[in-house]
């Protein structure tokens, strides 16, 4: 197996995942849970050797001529994702399977989220920065599909929009930054990136390409203001947010700082924009989770504050923060993924999840409720689970932040109150007191729906007990990665000794108690709810009303340009015609009007000036008719111009085809009643100017043509082959007829579809034909 | 045997077009002709084309006098100011049966000068011409001088047997 | 001459501009054939004129014995003349085939395929459809 | 030199017909009037001016051409001149005041009395 | 810049051009000045007449007569757009009687 | 717009625009003319015949649709090009032949065939469109 | 000499003439059509092929040399055109199968369809500026008819727009060949580009370039000069909207890169950036005109607007990967353009309209619809890993080389806007649920297309979805031909000397 093979599975599973829920019907998620599974055991196999301190390439091109490679790199920051998104999905697929059990639709949740898992493997494994952001993107596509899954309803429609609308524009933006990267670097791959941190930051393009990718990870990672997205995305069904949320997309962006922190951290801008950033999120994210009474809300706004935790740590990007994101991350995935499977098992046995509605599941769920409690704890930060090692490393982080360190202190252990409160209310509100009796009868979920938050929060119990399984073979590697060294070590423990982050665990905790025991009384306070609106509700408002301020822009400049009147089209066409050819005559030549008329015969005078006034007249025209027998006048005298300047056979055609014009024209106008509609005469000023303008624009740059000497160079091999090979003494008939007689072809190809098209306009309008004799208009 | 003769017309129409009278010139005259008879068969009435030949050759010294007669009088009157003729719609009872001789007819009326003809109402035998100078007003000699001229030249033609009956 | 075709081309281009912003479809494609025979005047004149000398090569010759005219644009021009007239014949019929299915030679009418937008106010003039109906 | 002045003559008589006819267009006072002088006048003039081309090139291929010409000429401006004077009359037009008779209204109003239902054309009524 | 045979002949082409040129004016200002379709319509074959004209004197002037086929297809298609005018006169009735430019 | 006068005259101008127009066609190659002017005199010449008896008779003179024409005038000037391609040149190389008839050299090649193909679509062309047109009339 | 040229004009030609002459035999016509069509896309891969392998191929048709006589000229470009205009061809032919009605298969749509295919490889192939106007008239008359043959009143409507605007485009166009014969005396591409090498007349070049542009930008549907292509394209049905809406601008957009990379390089500094200028407009408003929209139709009319801007935007650029990317874009931009439009039109024959209020409930009942519509639709929002990526990807990159920022901020934006668009598609027709208004639910008297229909309307649209994952995923061999055909339009000598010095 190789990493590709291994991303190229998943995917193709993905394809016969419709196929295994038609078929295996309940087994479908055990026997898909498989194909993580194996790829997770795979990976497994290289803790070792990325322990051992080497790295894995892997590359394929792709396509060469744009630099971009199918390239992976497994080092301990990619192998750590590779592991938690595998590991995670395979419960996911379990749970899933069991969940949306009797779900018609089960095959396409099954072919997405396994998209989806290829997708994410490849964001963490891919090398090669284009790679990166397609697989990126593939995320982006896949978790709409997912938050969409509910497709009747529009609450799933508008929300999978915002995810897709929000995360997209950040994609967006991100690949200009990374082609910026690329084009700082001469390079795509990441790995090669690694060593030119000093040429980027101090490249002019720097803070530009900075801030472009940091929107794409800020989007993805739901930093505020984009934080919205992801309680919103919460309408997607419970499997899916228990992925995509805790362990996975979410992380992506997180994944991407640390990916590239070597590369672009350690500029003030970087320290000061994605510290503050994180910190904002966090503090934001963990106060609004209190704003709420749905568990998957809960979890949500708590999720914010995990990432913005993690962004705050990467910005701060010293020693301790690197450690924190590592151990955070891992932490965060168990215990969340754990925390959403669980509230799903509860709104799918108690039909809600609602914690106002819903108390004292403990009796009826039992292993539910053990699962989510052990989570929650870990989610508190309490010894002896991993969530303490985690949140201790942030505080120890904070503490020796570089910037703003009091403000991160505060902001961290505010945070985690809210986070300690919110731990109560999603493990301990549902599961303990007493049992509320509502419609449903409720029973204990099926193995299926309890594996998953067993296995995940019991790791993280062992995990917090036994750090050195992890810290050695994988964390220490993962942060490494993002400090860009090739060694950091780290050693995990559950026990410092008495420090100020034991002493801060310790304020948090009891602070957070409290506010768990009062949030029945604030939460539904004007000012907590006013909170709500400003930082839940705002940006999403912001995105709504930038979402209608666009379409409704969109309508008024569409009436405006796409006004459905021929005549403003043509206008708008001819006003263009005349400023583009007009300013660029006068500005890049030299407009002369030397002309010598001197050698003009009187008779040729007045032809011209006979062809001017019938064509005047053809303009005054009252009538088309009238109009036609001054356009025969002036067809009659150029032709005898044709015939002055030596073309007999223009002139015929054109006579002919002068005489064929007035009789098409009396046979059409016949039906066709006299019309004289009025125009104003500020409209006809107008359209005289246009007017007036292009033609002399076009006099004056027949004129400015007419002083290049000219060389008629072809003229004389036309003479000299016209008899001697083609066989024909005129001139213009043998061009017509072999020296150009491709051009002919296309003529009687015109003319011939003109005559079948005006044959088929007449006779098949025949049958819609409803002309009433007489009628006027 | 008309169609012959109306092919070998054609042959030579076309030698006189292409301004080339050679014996392949006429075949290939012969030739067309003969092809575009098949087209216009259904098309033309083949008979009358001899007389249409003799017709060109006898007529045509009697239309240029009349043409250059009455167009010096038209000039006259055109150019010097005021106008005082008098003029009208006239119908003539034609002698005339055929609708070549019809069209004959009123052509050549047509294309003397003073007057011009308007109308063959349902192809029936009166002619109704504008003339220019009803001289007098008197509206019979404008009648009887086309038909002692025009018609009486073209019947003529046309019926060996002809007799004048003004 | 050519200064003056100059002038005359300028000339025929301004008015059927004029004529190609009309309310009337009819004078619109009048206003087209103008603009044909414009154009067609002008690249006849601007592949320069001379007079007399049609370019043919006299019969019992093979190459042409004297000077003679520029036979290229010619043979441009007359093809041009005869794809315009094609569109030209097109137009028209199509002219009339909106005034038999419409009902009106009146551009300012004509909001079938694009039908008022929410809150506009068609003329009382204006031939629509319901919506969506083919 | 004598076929120039035979071609001088023509050209001159051609050209003063043509102008004739011309003048003939421009000042007579009704339709009809002005196609006599449009008909005739025209086709007489242009008629000369043809000859002489045939006399001064004195080439067979020219001549023929020319009296094709001519041929085609007298044989459609007559009917052209039918065609719209016929129409122009039915439509009602107008006659100048030196006009004394019609005998095709008479005609025609006979006919009506004893059949009124004919009636010539369909008027097509304006916007 | 005349290329007759002769001053003569070159004086004669100049007047018989001088001449072929006004009846043109002539003919345009009928054109112009109507009043009804008809009258433009005789003006326009009044014109076609004058441009077969100006194409002969033109051929003899140049000494070319392969302008004389040009004048053959005028001689042989004008009418036709008479007709043409003459069928929607006789369609359109009256009203094309009054056709004011 | 029945007319004796006009039917008799169109009676007598039909072969001659149809022979004239032959004749335009042929001397294109070496006069003013060929195919597309020889086309537009013959199609003048039905369309004038479809003036003054209709287009039902006229249609029978033609004996064909006129749309059918286009499609055979696209195939004859094909074909020019075709059996140039089959002589080993180049698309629509001329080739030719050099019949003696009576005396007198001819130069018969693909650009007449070619030029036949012209004179078929515009004839096509002029007769569906008027065609359509005065039937519409009816 | 090298005949290769010559079949993708002869054989849709001859198709149609066929059709022509047979044209009372529907079913000859129909079959002829598909198989000229299969024939095509033979000849066309024969010549890319040869193209690919030999370099530039020119033939001189009727054996008469450059300039002299009109020269055909397939460099990397043209090829790559003409096959996908065969490809294109053959789908359509095969789809109209299925979709098109008797009237007008029996009024000349088949024969008429192959004649714009002829006009459209003409274009492409084409040396010589007057016969590029030949050819744009094949184009343009073939679209009148095709657009208005029907007769229905929208259709009439929208052609009397669609014409006027173009007639004009056309003889802007033939004023500009005049002009560009008035100064260099030469008709021929490659003589043109010659001798204007050194030609003391840039001013008045230029100011001819200007009117090239006009009359290809109203072709190619660029602000502002597009409002025709709106007003018309959603008019005639499905299938001939699908020929137009992908192929026709396309060839306004070719003929503006070989007029500006081989014609007009005298002033780089003055055309391109009128060029860059008129692009960013043309993404803008197209992009939010199809935001606008709710009739499908109408909505990829739009955005064929706004994809034209991207065009453009490349080629302003200038660059070797910017006009790779322009090329790309193009041929992205006609599978996945065509294919929205034949996906439309089934779902119309499933659900019964084109309008979102209207439509719904696709994807649960049709999901192999809804596969080809994601498919499609994700190309051309330009999401990954499809063609449509690719394309948005190598102009974005082209233009933050050169440190375009402003422009590539649009062009980024825009492609947000075309992602939304597309997903108003999905949730407006395929996940929302169908309304109860539905035509085909209230239409008693609608049959399901029989298997047969159902087969002819499928199979391209499944064609050409293929067609889009494996160029978008293998794209490595179409790159190398991109990039070869970059190079031979950056050097206009390679060009010139294949025409003039074969
Ligand atoms: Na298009
Ligand atoms: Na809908």
């Amino acid at each position: 197996m190789t990493i590709l093979f291994s991303v190229l599975l998943i995917f193709a599973v993905a394809f016969v995942g419709p196929m295994a829920a038609k078929y295996l019907k309940n087994y479908s998620g055990w026997a898909l849970s498989l194909v993580p599974l194996t790829v997770f055991l795979w990976f497994t196999g290289f803790i070792p050797e990325i322990s051992g301190g080497s790295v894995i390439n892997e590359s394929y091109v792709w396509v060469s001529y744009l630099g971009i490679n199918m390239s992976f790199y497994l080092d301990g920051l990619s192998l750590m994702f590779a592991l938690i998104v595998t590991g995670v999905g395979t419960f996911i697929m379990i749970y899933g399977g069991g969940y949306l059990g009797s779900d018609p639709n089960l095959g396409r949740f099954y072919f997405s989220v396994l998209l989806f898992m290829g997708s994410m493997l490849g964001v963490v494994l891919a090398d090669n920065i284009i790679a990166l952001f397609i697989f990126w993107e593939l995320t982006s596509i896949s978790s709409y599909l997912l938050i969409g899954y509910k497709h009747n309803k529009e609450d799933s429609r508008k929300s999978a929009l915002q995810a897709l609308l929000v995360t997209g524009s950040g994609g967006l933006a991100m690949l200009a930054g990374f082609i910026l990267l690329a084009i700082m670097t001469g390079t795509m791959e990441i790995s090669e990136m690694f060593t030119q941190s000093g040429i980027v930051s101090e490249h002019p393009w720097y803070l530009g390409m900075l801030i472009l990718v940091l929107i794409g990870a800020f989007t993805k990672s739901a930093q505020f203001p984009f934080h919205f997205w992801l309680p919103g995305a919460m309408a997607a069904p419970t499997p899916v947010s228990a992925y995509l949320h805790s362990a996975t997309m979410v992380k992506a962006g997180v994944y991407l700082l640390a990916r590239l922190s070597p590369v672009l951290s350690g500029t003030i801008e970087w320290t000061y924009i994605v510290t503050l950033f994180g910190a904002v999120t966090m503090l934001i994210g963990a106060w609004l989770a209190l704003a709420h009474t749905d568990l998957k809300k809960i979890l949500a706004y708590s999720t914010v504050m995990a990432l913005g935790t993690l962004t705050m740590l990467l910005g701060m990007g010293h020693e301790y923060a690197v450690k924190a994101v590592a151990v955070f991350i891992l932490g965060h995935s168990l215990y969340k993924g754990a925390l959403f499977m669980v509230a799903g098992t509860v709104d799918h046995e108690a039909g809600t999840r609602d914690v106002r509605f819903i108390s004292g599941l403990r009796k009826t769920m039992p292993f539910t409720a053990t699962f989510g409690c052990i989570a929650a704890l870990s989610m508190a930060g309490l010894a002896p689970l991993l969530g303490f090692i985690g949140k201790e490393l942030v505080y120890e982080a904070a503490l020796s932040a570089s910037v703003f360190p009091l403000f991160l202190i505060t902001a961290a252990v505010v945070s985690n109150i809210a986070v300690v409160a919110s731990s109560g209310i999603v493990a301990i509100r549902p599961f303990f007191g007493e049992y509320k009796e509502h419609g449903k009868q409720v029973h204990e979920a099926p193995v299926s729906m309890w594996i998953g938050p067993a296995f995940l929060s019991v790791l993280s119990i062992v995990f917090g007990v036994l750090p050195f399984l992890i810290d050695g073979s994988i964390i220490s590697k993962a942060a490494a990665s993002i400090a860009g060294t090739p060694e950091l070590v780290v050693s995990l423990s559950l026990w410092h000794g008495i420090n100020a982050a034991l002493i801060l665990s310790v304020v948090t905790f009891a602070s957070g108690v409290a506010v768990y025991m009062v949030w029945n009384k604030f939460r539904d306070s004007k000012g907590f709810q006013g909170y709500d609106r400003w930082m839940g509700e705002g940006p999403k408002n912001g995105y709504e009303n930038i979402l209608a301020g666009v379409l409704n822009f969109a309508s008024v400049q569409t009436r405006f340009f796409q006004n459905g009147y021929l005549r403003y089209y043509l206008l708008t066409v001819l006003s263009f015609f005349v400023l583009i050819v007009g300013f660029t005559l006068f500005t890049k030549t030299d407009v002369s009007l030397m002309a010598d008329f001197s050698d003009i015969s009187f008779y040729e005078w007045t032809i011209a000036l006979v062809i001017v006034v019938a064509a005047f007249a053809a303009v005054m025209a009252g009538s088309g008719l009238v109009a036609i027998a001054a356009l025969g006048v002036a067809g009659y005298s150029i032709s005898l111009l044709y015939v002055l300047f030596s073309a007999p056979d223009l002139a015929i055609t054109q006579v002919l085809v002068e005489t064929l014009t007035v009789i098409l024209v009396a046979l059409v106008l016949i039906h066709i009643p006299k019309f004289t509609a009025t125009t104003s005469t500020s409209s006809k000023v107008r359209d005289g100017i246009i007017a007036g303008a292009a033609g002399t624009l076009v006099t004056l740059i027949v004129l400015a043509v007419l002083t290049v000497d000219f060389d008629p160079f072809m003229t004389d091999y036309f003479a000299e082959n016209s008899y001697v090979v083609a066989y024909g003494r005129n001139i213009v008939n043998v061009i017509l007829v072999d020296f150009r007689a491709l051009d002919t072809f296309g003529e009687i190809v015109v003319i011939g579809v003109a005559g079948v098209g005006v044959y088929g306009l007449i006779k098949l309008g025949k049958s819609l034909f409803r002309k009433e004799e007489g009628k006027t208009v | 045997m008309k169609q012959l003769i109306t092919n070998i017309v054609l042959a030579v129409i076309w030698a006189a077009v292409t301004g080339t009278i050679s014996l392949g010139n006429l075949v290939i005259g012969f030739i067309l002709g003969y092809i575009v008879m098949l087209i216009a068969a259904p098309a033309i009435d083949t008979e009358q084309y001899t007389r249409r030949i003799r017709l060109g050759v006898v007529f045509v010294f009697y239309f240029i006098k009349e043409l250059v007669v009455s167009s010096l009088r038209v000039a006259k009157d055109v150019i010097k100011p005021g106008f005082s003729m008098q003029s009208g719609i006239v119908a003539i009872p034609m002698d005339c049966e055929s609708d070549l001789e019809k069209t004959l007819l009123a052509n050549f009326i047509s294309l003397t000068p003073g007057t011009l003809s308007v109308d063959i109402p349902d192809g029936g035998n009166t002619l109704y011409i504008h003339a220019m100078y009803i001289d007098n007003g008197d509206i019979d000699a404008v009648v009887k001088e086309i038909k002692n001229g025009m018609e009486r030249h073209i019947l003529e033609i046309t019926r060996p047997d002809y007799k004048v009956k003004y | 001459m050519e200064p003056l075709l100059a002038i005359v081309i300028g000339i025929l281009v301004a008015l059927s501009i004029y004529l190609i912003l009309r309310k009337n479809l009819v004078r619109i494609v009048i206003g087209i054939v103008i603009l044909s025979n414009a154009v067609n005047l002008l690249i006849f004149t601007l592949g320069r004129l001379d007079r007399g000398m049609p370019p043919l090569i006299p019969a019992g010759e093979s190459v042409p014995v004297e000077a003679f005219a520029n036979p290229l644009p010619q043979a441009l021009v007359l093809t041009a003349i005869v794809i315009g007239f094609g569109l030209f014949a097109f137009a028209l019929v199509l002219t009339y085939r909106a005034y038999t299915e419409l009902g009106s030679v009146n551009v300012d009418d004509m909001r079938v395929a694009e039908p008022a937008y929410k809150g506009e106010e068609l003329p009382e003039t204006a031939i629509t459809q319901e919506e969506d109906k083919s | 030199m004598i076929s120039e002045i035979i071609i001088a003559i023509l050209l001159l008589s051609g050209s003063f017909f043509v102008l004739v006819a011309a003048i003939g267009v421009l000042r007579l006072p009704d339709l009809m009037m002005k196609m006599h002088a449009s008909t005739k006048a025209g086709t007489l003039g242009a008629g000369l001016i043809l000859v002489s081309v045939g006399v001064a090139f004195d080439e067979i291929s020219v001549l023929t051409r020319v009296i094709a010409t001519i041929i085609f000429l007298l044989l459609t401006a007559p009917v052209a001149a039918h065609l719209i004077g016929r129409a122009a009359y039915y439509v009602g037009m107008d006659f100048w005041e030196g006009t004394i008779t019609d005998e095709l209204k008479k005609d025609r109003e006979d006919t009506a009395a004893k059949a009124p239902s004919a009636k010539v054309n369909r008027n097509v009524s304006e916007s | 810049m005349l290329n007759g045979d002769t001053i003569f002949l070159d004086t004669v082409l100049i007047i018989t051009f001088a001449a072929l040129s006004i009846s043109l004016v002539g003919g345009v200002i009928r054109l112009l000045k109507g009043p009804s379709l008809p009258d433009r319509v005789v003006a326009l074959d009044l014109i076609a007449y004058i441009v077969i004209a100006f194409i002969a004197t033109y051929s003899i002037f140049t000494g070319t007569s392969d302008f004389i086929d040009a004048a053959i297809v005028v001689a042989l298609i004008a009418f036709l757009g008479t007709a043409a005018f003459a069928r929607y006169v006789f369609k359109a009735g009256h009203e094309s009687t009054d056709d004011r430019i | 717009m029945k007319s004796v006068i006009l039917q008799t005259a169109t009676r007598l101008l039909f072969p001659l625009l149809l022979i004239f127009s032959v004749f335009l066609f042929f001397r294109g190659h070496n006069e003013p003319g060929g195919g597309f002017i020889g086309g537009l005199v013959g199609a003048a010449a039905f369309v004038l015949f479809a003036v003054a008896f209709g287009t039902e008779i006229t249609r029978k003179l033609l004996r064909m649709d006129p749309r059918v024409m286009v499609g055979w005038g696209l195939f004859f000037a094909l074909l020019s090009g075709i059996m140039s391609m089959m002589a080993g040149d180049s698309f629509f190389t001329g080739q030719w032949v050099f019949p003696i008839l009576f005396g007198s050299e001819l130069h018969v090649g693909t650009p007449l065939i070619f030029d036949i193909g012209v004179y078929l679509v515009v004839v096509g062309f002029t007769l569906a469109v008027i065609f359509a047109l005065e039937e519409e009339d009816n | 000499m090298n005949d290769l040229l010559i079949y993708p004009l002869l054989i849709p030609v001859m198709t149609a003439a066929l059709a022509l002459i047979f044209f009372k035999n529907r079913d000859f016509q129909r079959w002829i059509n598909v198989i000229g069509s299969a024939a095509l896309v033979g000849a066309s891969a024969l010549l890319l092929y040869s193209v690919n392998n030999d370099g530039i191929q020119v033939l001189q048709p009727g054996n008469w040399e450059a300039p002299f006589g009109i020269s055909l000229v397939a460099d990397l470009f043209s090829a790559l055109m003409v096959m996908i205009t065969g490809i294109k061809a053959l789908a359509v032919s095969i789809y109209s199968l299925g979709d098109m009605d008797e009237r007008r298969e029996s009024f000349g749509f088949h024969s008429l369809f192959q004649i714009l295919i002829f006009g459209v490889n003409g274009a492409f192939l084409t040396g010589d500026l007057f016969n590029l106007y030949v050819w744009f008239e094949v184009m343009l008359i073939t679209s009148f008819v095709l657009l208005s043959l029907g007769n229905d009143k929208s259709q009439l409507d929208g052609a009397v727009k669609y014409v006027v605007i173009n007639l004009f485009s056309s003889l802007v166009f033939l004023s500009g060949v005049g002009i560009m014969y008035g100064i260099t005396g030469t008709l021929n591409l490659a003589a043109m580009a010659d001798a204007l090498q050194d030609t003391e007349h840039t001013g008045l070049v230029i100011t001819a370039s200007m009117m090239f542009l006009v009359s290809f930008g109203i072709k190619s549907a660029v602000f502002p000069l597009f409002f025709w292509l709106p007003a018309s394209y959603h008019t005639p049905p499905i299938t001939v909207t699908a020929i137009f809406g992908a192929l026709l601008t396309k060839v306004g957009v070719y003929s503006l890169v070989r007029m500006f990379t081989l014609v007009f390089t005298q002033d780089i500094g003055y055309t391109h950036t009128i060029l860059l200028w008129i692009s960013v407009p043309t993404m803008v408003v197209g992009v939010l005109g199809a935001a606008s929209q709710y009739d499908v139709r109408k909505i990829l009319s739009f955005h064929i607007v706004s994809q034209i801007g991207y065009m453009i935007m490349g080629l302003a650029f200038f660059t070797k990967i910017a006009l790779a990317g322009v090329i790309y874009y193009i041929l992205h931009n006609i599978l996945a353009k065509t294919n929205l439009f034949l996906v439309a039109g089934i779902a119309r024959k499933y659900v019964g309209s084109y309008h979102l209020s209207k439509l719904g409930g696709i994807y649960k009942a049709y999901p192999l619809l809804s596969a080809m519509f994601a498919i499609s639709a994700i190309s051309l929002a330009g999401l990954p890993p499809l063609t449509g990526f690719w394309a948005k990807y190598t102009v974005i990159y082209a233009g933050l080389e050169i440190g375009e920022w402003v422009v590539i901020g649009f062009a980024l934006a825009v492609g947000l806007m075309t992602l939304f668009s597309m997903t108003k598609i999905w949730m407006g027709a395929y996940w929302s649920p169908l309304p109860d208004e539905a035509p085909v639910v209230a239409d008693k008297n609608y049959k399901e297309p029989t298997e047969g229909q159902k087969f002819a309307l499928f199979f391209p649209v499944i064609l050409i979805a293929g067609l889009i994952v494996i160029l978008g995923i293998f794209g490595e061999p179409f790159f190398s031909m991109l990039f070869d055909a970059a190079d031979q339009l950056l050097d206009p000598s390679m060009y010139i000397n294949a025409v003039l010095n074969p």
